[in-house]
């Protein structure tokens, strides 16, 4: 199914999902553009690169509540926040953050245990891709080529957005996305010309060339099991690093969380949020003792993590090459350097 | 999960007049962890006490809370409470719903929600208490006594009775103090002289009191148990061990200073001793007046000395000397009355204040006992003793200097017997609270002595009345008869105020006391700690603390020295156990701690790269706890987050 | 050649210098990253990784901040901007780090650029001088007649804010933290590891990202950054939401200069101001 | 109701705290919005406790230590003046209004002053209304 809509028209279209629930969408605020939820149409906006932060804190929000107490005189009261999602929208994710969905429900939905924060947001939730502008050349930093993801690739996303000069074309990709499509009446029905314009765009969009090795999920694996050990190599590759959380946090596929009573007076929530490895207590044990003392022993880590624990786990790399982590490391750590300088050894 | 106990104390009618106390247990009982809450008539009490050491058991507590007093008059008390209940002592939170509640209020419903705020912020810091455990320290059984005046003189001696080693420190080249200058003493009329010389003289022959004249403090470091005292002995330029006391070198001296015993009144010699009776009977030489440091040459009492004690190259020494514990008996200053213009002291000569009137009837004084004029002849026709001179003043001491009263009483007595002129009283109000006084003052009143009931406004030469020409008129409001009076006199006493030493601040920083807002010396409490300070190991005693006569004087020197033996009685001493302790795991190294702390406690590990604490040297003040950015520094008893749970706590309702 | 260009040779032949005549065990500068504008700090230990070291305009990295974490008596050539050189006097003073250890290189420098902006950089988010404060050798010509503006002019808007618009401000920016600690990790100041916000008694904020938690960490650290700034603008470069935190280390940088008389690493003999008093101290400064 | 503040006062255990009581035993009174924490040494405070307390719901902080020069560890609060200005210039550039974090010096003799400070700052705290800005608002 082929939908479109005039670019002047966009407004219309954002007023017409917000009417159904929640979107989320671009927005400009300060120097970068990021997914919030939208209060005012005009705020969305399309002219951008990628955002800063990815858009997993959809389905995956920074700190989500999990259970509220309140400690009484005798025992402590305590209720579980109940799940119910609206359904939502998140509209503008560009290929390589629509594909993290896909990488992510396996860890939170396939893995024998099904996450119900996940799940009640995912499913409700419908997943509108966006091509990147084939006229604007790939980040430096970006490398989803890599990683078998084309710029206009349309894996993850229930409908797939494109931009040409005039129109907006949109392409249901799933059943979920055909069912949105149909109840935005907003939208005008595609013609064959437009349908080819999308397949032309598309096209031309997926041309655009980021960084690219060859690297096969199994072998690179086995590599970093190799590479393990090679202690010299590591020290060298991250002696920069500060051990700050950024990379961790604006990554699309980083999913680890800690969880922690919070109380005030004698109220309380317990909370899971993001947490990231690449920080000093991370790994650190009561009893005082921490396995990941040194910093190249964390970076290590996250990226044996990436792309050997999660292809022997889940079957596949844990990353899409966005280059959020390379874009916004303070000292410009470059992953993809790291992978390439690893897999030479 | 604590077990708290929760017991609320009435003091009486102090805190139950203001503070619902039954409610207050009421609601204690509704907070998480409070496994009993009681209110009672007096906790510290026998009965009180075995109340929460029934309920340690009964309930098997172990956190107690106290809603009484302040902390800082009956923590003590409870904590040894409780530590007999099997407890550890630092398991108790006091909650202070009397000074800083009940006593403070008015309403009963703004003081009862207040204690209850305090109450709760008390259980949500007991939830975090500790146990800690006391740290003992080997004392040392020297005592300092610093000041020579009676009540010094005193506590020294008792001190050395009982065996103890003590360190007499006095500025002035002999001890004696005021009480030296005085000729009879009220209300008795006995010889000053007779009943203080021979306790000078005692000081002098104990071998267990090691006098140090012309000294001064000059530093102070250590605690209760162990202070470190560093001595500075001022030069004499005479040689101490070498002088024989023949005092040749005093006869043959050609300088001329001014003599501190006679308050000026006379000149006395550049080399000196106070006067005959000093202790010790060694002589100084005064720099100031000495015409060798003056111009260079003289040396005739280096000539006389057969000794060869005479050193004009002396200089100050220092030495240290360990003490377990400090008497302060510093005592005090006489008000310089020169800025109270209106009675006219150092511009008319007839006006003397009370301690050279002293100086004048002691026989020994600069003119033989013989009251007269500055001219040194002429007998006072009359006589105006003015009371209350800058004490009970707004515009300057606040208090009653408390002994004017009866020494201007002693002065028209002695001025009766040892003149013919009439004397003047002119008092605000009379005040002799003390055993005999107020018969030393019927009988003055039957001495022909003339009362004025009123405060002396002025005194004055001018006068148009030719009768009064060449008077003093000093100019009275009677409040008894509501007459403005003036009084033609030839010679004014003024009984100025007794103020603290001028120095008394640096003492009290010196020795880390607080002092009032004069500058007296505070007790730790006024009633049941008249002689502790808040600083554990000094004691105060005497006029240091407040004006006060000879009498309790003396009592305060002994019960001082009561008190400091209570201290270096004991071989060991407990300490408080709420010392800082660093989390090696959480230390940055950033030796802030080290910088900070003003007794040297934390040390840099330069191997492990963290601080460490000494805890012997420890006083718990927090200071490195608040420096420390890493938060690895723990205050016992005060950790970040036993107050952070206090705020909390005290926030809530 | 361009000052740049010239800065770069001269940090090459130095380093090659002090690390062959083992006068260093490691030179810390500037070496080649993913891409020209994106240059990485760089630790050389031998002779040949001189040749890899690099100098540009991108090259704003503070490198006072690995000092540190070398082990004590470690010999280290330092490449030093102007800021990054008021940040080694300021370990100096604080003794992680010992004079006799250093071999200050210093980069007389102006016209650094912003890698996110490509614009220049200078007194809005930096003390913007020219000259390092310390040196041992100068990389490049000293900088005259720069005039780099002073760097509290920035304040003036919010010093000319009512409380209530100060508030609104901060608790916006506030707000964008994601607690990723980029901020305390690339400040040269920041050296404790754990931090107060690891500790977990007391817990002096929430664990989770909450804005209750934000404030009580950026204020916090403020204030340990108080007198110890040296204005480098680390912090507010390293953080990926962009918040200005520079603003309020300006700030708090600007009333310690004017309360204690002393600027954060100008002077080796000066004692942190945090941890001293001084007599000409007054009540006037709680007022 | 009239808007009763809450404040939350620390007080060094040698001075501002003995002098509190001291206004306690001279019978002086006084308004008693302010709750007090013990503590040794004003030089104690750790500057965060003052946000905390700001957090917490205080409509006010009070501290109050030795006079400088007067402290029982003797340099404290020389040290703690530095600490508390400091504090003061970020609550201020946080945008909390200034009047609310006060530091005052009140001896162990000074019950009167104590009473005075607090009935002036209670009544400040008053004209200022509910502090909103760093209170943690609960869901």
């Amino acid at each position: 199914m082929l939908k479109k809509i005039a670019l002047e028209k966009f407004g219309h279209l954002v007023s017409a999902i917000m009417e159904k629930g929640p979107l989320y969408a671009p927005v400009k605020g300060g120097k970068a553009v990021d997914f919030q939820e939208i209060r005012n149409p005009a705020d969305v906006t399309l002219d951008f690169y990628n955002t800063a932060m990815s858009p997993k804190f959809v389905f995956f929000p920074q700190s989500e509540d999990m259970i509220r107490y309140s400690l009484g005189k005798e025992a402590t009261e305590a209720e579980p926040v109940s799940l119910n999602a609206k359904p939502s929208v998140i509209l503008g994710v560009r290929p390589c953050d629509a594909k993290s969905f896909e990488i992510m429900d396996r860890h939170f939905l396939g893995a024998g245990v099904i996450d119900p924060y996940w799940n009640d947001k995912r499913e409700k939730t419908t997943v509108i891709g966006y091509a990147f502008d084939p006229s604007t050349a790939a980040d430096p930093a970006d490398f989803y080529n890599t990683l078998g993801i084309s710029a206009s690739d349309t894996a993850g996303s229930d409908i797939f957005m494109i931009r040409t000069d005039k129109q907006l074309l949109f392409k249901g990709i799933t059943e979920k996305g055909d069912r949105l499509l149909k109840d935005l009446a907003v939208l005008e029905q595609g013609s064959k010309t437009e349908e080819k314009m999308f397949d032309d765009m598309a096209k031309k969009s997926s041309e655009l060339k980021t960084r690219f090795m060859e690297i096969k999920d199994d072998a690179i694996a086995r590599k970093f099991v190799q590479v393990f050990d090679n202690k010299e190599f590591w020290e060298k590759a991250t002696a920069a690093c500060i051990s700050c959380g950024a990379c961790t946090f604006v990554c699309p596929t980083c999913y680890c969380f800690d969880i922690s009573d919070e109380t005030l007076f004698r109220d309380g929530v317990r909370k899971r949020f993001w947490d990231a490895c690449m920080f000093t207590d991370f790994t650190l044990e009561a009893s005082g003792h921490n396995p990941r003392p040194r910093i190249f022993q964390r970076y290590r880590q996250k990226v044996c993590h990436k792309y050997s624990y999660h292809v022997d786990k889940y079957g596949c790399i844990s990353c899409v090459g966005c280059g959020r982590c390379t874009r916004s490391c303070p000292v410009n750590i470059d992953i993809y350097s790291i992978i390439e300088s690893a897999s030479k050894l | 999960m604590s077990r708290i106990g929760v017991f609320v104390c009435h003091c009486g009618l102090n805190i139950a007049k203001t503070v619902r106390v039954s409610e207050l247990a009421e609601f204690a009982r509704t907070l998480p962890d409070v496994v009993v809450a009681e209110d009672y008539k007096f906790m510290c009490s026998t009965p009180g006490q075995e109340l929460i050491q029934e309920d340690i058991r009964k309930h098997n507590l172990d956190r107690v809370i106290v809603a009484a007093c302040s902390p800082l008059m009956h923590e003590r008390t409870f904590r040894k409470v409780i530590e007999n209940a099997g407890l550890n002592q630092y398991l108790l939170s006091i909650v202070n719903v009397r000074e800083q509640d009940s006593w403070v209020t008015e309403d009963e419903d703004v003081a009862t929600s207040k204690a209850k705020a305090l109450i709760n912020g008390a259980v949500y810091r007991a939830r975090l208490l500790q146990p800690l455990v006391s740290r003992f320290i080997d004392v040392n059984p020297n005592v300092m006594v610093v000041g020579g005046g009676i009540a010094g003189i005193q506590a020294a001696l008792e001190l050395a009775d009982t065996g103890k080693k003590v360190y007499l420190v006095e500025r002035s080249p002999t001890i004696g103090g005021h009480m030296a200058q005085f000729d009879k003493t009220f209300p008795t009329l006995d010889c000053s002289a007779c009943i203080l010389t021979p306790k000078m003289d005692a000081v002098l022959q104990n071998s267990n009191i090691e006098l140090l004249t012309y000294c001064e403090v000059e530093e102070v470091k250590g605690f209760v148990g162990n202070f470190d005292i560093k001595i500075r002995q001022k030069a004499r330029y005479v040689d101490h061990d070498k002088c024989n006391a023949c005092l040749a070198c005093t006869e043959k001296c050609p300088g001329r200073g001014v003599s501190e015993w006679d308050e000026g009144l006379v000149r006395r010699k550049s080399i000196y001793i106070p006067f005959p009776q000093a202790v010790p009977q060694k002589p100084v030489i005064d720099r100031e007046s000495c015409t060798f440091f003056k111009k260079g040459k003289c040396r005739l009492c280096e000539k006389v000395c057969e000794q060869a004690a005479i050193d004009f190259e002396q200089k100050d020494t220092f030495r240290e000397v360990k003490v377990g514990a400090v008497i302060m008996a510093t005592g005090y200053d006489l008000m310089d009355t020169k800025p109270l213009v209106q009675y006219g002291y150092g511009k008319f000569p007839g006006v003397h204040h009370a301690l050279e009137l002293e100086r004048l009837f002691n026989s020994a004084g600069p003119t033989s006992g013989k009251v007269v004029m500055r001219d040194g002849k002429t007998e006072p026709q009359s006589i105006a003793i003015l009371h209350c001179i800058g004490s009970r003043d707004k515009n300057n001491y606040e208090y009653c200097s408390r002994v004017c009263c009866m020494y201007s009483l002693k002065f028209a007595h002695l001025l009766k017997e040892k003149t013919h002129g009439d004397v003047y009283q002119l008092y605000i109000d009379m005040r002799a609270p003390g055993k005999g006084y107020e018969e030393f003052y019927n009988r003055l009143v039957e001495e022909d002595v003339k009362f004025i009931r009123g405060k002396a406004a002025r005194v004055t030469d001018k006068t148009d009345n030719p009768d009064h020409a060449g008077k003093l008129i000093v100019e009275v409001e009677d409040t008894l008869t509501s007459q403005f009076v003036t009084i033609p006199v030839d010679m004014v006493v003024l009984s100025p105020a007794m103020k603290p030493r001028q120095d008394a601040k640096d003492m009290a920083r010196l020795f880390n006391l607080s002092t009032d807002k004069y500058g007296f010396f505070m007790e730790r409490h006024p009633k049941l700690a008249p002689l502790s300070t808040m600083t554990d190991g000094v004691f105060i005693a005497g006029a240091c603390q407040s004006p006060k006569d000879i009498p309790d004087s003396v009592s305060q020197g002994m019960g001082a020295a009561a008190e400091a033996l209570t201290i270096v009685v004991k071989d060991k001493m407990e300490l408080e156990a709420a010392t800082a302790v660093v989390n090696s795991a959480a230390c940055c190294g950033c030796q802030n701690c080290v910088r900070v702390c003003p007794y040297g406690a934390p040390m840099f590990n330069y191997e492990k790269n963290i601080s460490e604490i000494n805890e012997a040297l420890c006083k718990g003040c927090g200071l490195c706890a608040a420096s420390c950015p890493a938060s690895a520094i723990i205050t016992r008893h005060f950790t970040n987050d036993q107050v952070m749970a206090e705020m909390e706590g005290l926030m809530e309702i | 050649m361009t000052a740049m260009k010239k800065i770069e040779e001269n940090l090459k032949k130095e380093a090659k210098r002090l690390l062959e005549g083992g006068e260093v065990s490691v030179v810390l500068a500037y070496g080649r990253g993913y891409d020209e504008n994106h240059p990485v700090p760089f630790a050389a230990r031998k002779a040949e990784d001189a040749d890899s070291l690099v100098f540009n305009e991108y090259c704003t990295f503070n490198l006072a901040r690995y000092l540190p974490k070398y082990p004590p008596k470690t010999k280290i050539a330092v490449a030093v901007k102007a800021a990054d050189s008021r940040a080694v006097v300021q370990l100096i003073q604080e003794e992680k780090v010992r004079r006799e250890d250093l071999v200050i290189l210093g980069i007389p420098v102006t016209g650094m650029k912003d890698q996110k902006t490509g614009e220049v950089i200078d007194n809005k988010t930096t003390c913007n001088m020219a000259n390092p404060v310390i040196h041992d050798i100068l990389l490049g010509d000293e900088v005259h007649g720069f005039q780099g503006g002073s760097p509290y002019d920035v304040l003036a808007e919010l010093e000319a804010m009512s409380e209530d618009a100060r508030w609104d401000f901060w608790k916006k920016e506030f707000e964008k933290c994601i607690r990723c600690f980029a901020c305390r990790k690339a400040c040269p100041m920041c050296y404790c590891d754990p931090c107060f916000m690891d500790a977990s008694r007391p817990r002096w904020a929430d664990k989770s990202p909450t804005t209750d938690g934000h404030l009580m960490y950026h204020l916090t650290r403020f204030y340990h950054l108080a007198g110890r700034c040296i204005d480098c603008g680390e912090c507010s470069r390293a953080c990926p939401v962009d918040i200005p935190l520079y603003l309020f280390h300006k700030k708090l940088a600007k009333e310690c200069e004017a309360m204690f008389n002393q600027a954060a690493g100008m002077k080796i003999e000066d004692k942190p101001a945090m941890v001293n008093y001084g007599n000409q101290d007054s009540d006037e400064m709680l007022k | 109701m009239d808007f009763e503040p809450r404040i939350l006062g620390i007080a060094c255990n040698w001075c501002t705290y003995t002098g509190a009581d001291l206004a306690g035993t001279t019978r002086l009174k006084y308004p008693q919005n302010v709750r007090t924490v013990r503590v040794m040494c004003s030089s104690r405070i750790n500057p965060s406790f003052i946000i905390r307390a700001f957090q917490l719901g205080a409509d006010g902080v009070l501290v109050g230590g030795c006079h400088p020069g007067d402290c029982h560890y003797g340099t404290g609060n020389l040290y703690a003046r530095r600490k508390l200005a400091v504090t003061k210039k970020i609550l201020e550039f946080a945008g909390m209004e200034a009047k609310r974090f006060r530091v005052e010096w009140i001896s162990a003799s000074e019950g009167k002053k104590y009473a005075e400070v607090v009935e002036e700052f209670t009544h400040d705290m008053k004209a200022l209304g509910p502090q909103t800005k760093f209170k943690i608002k609960k869901d």
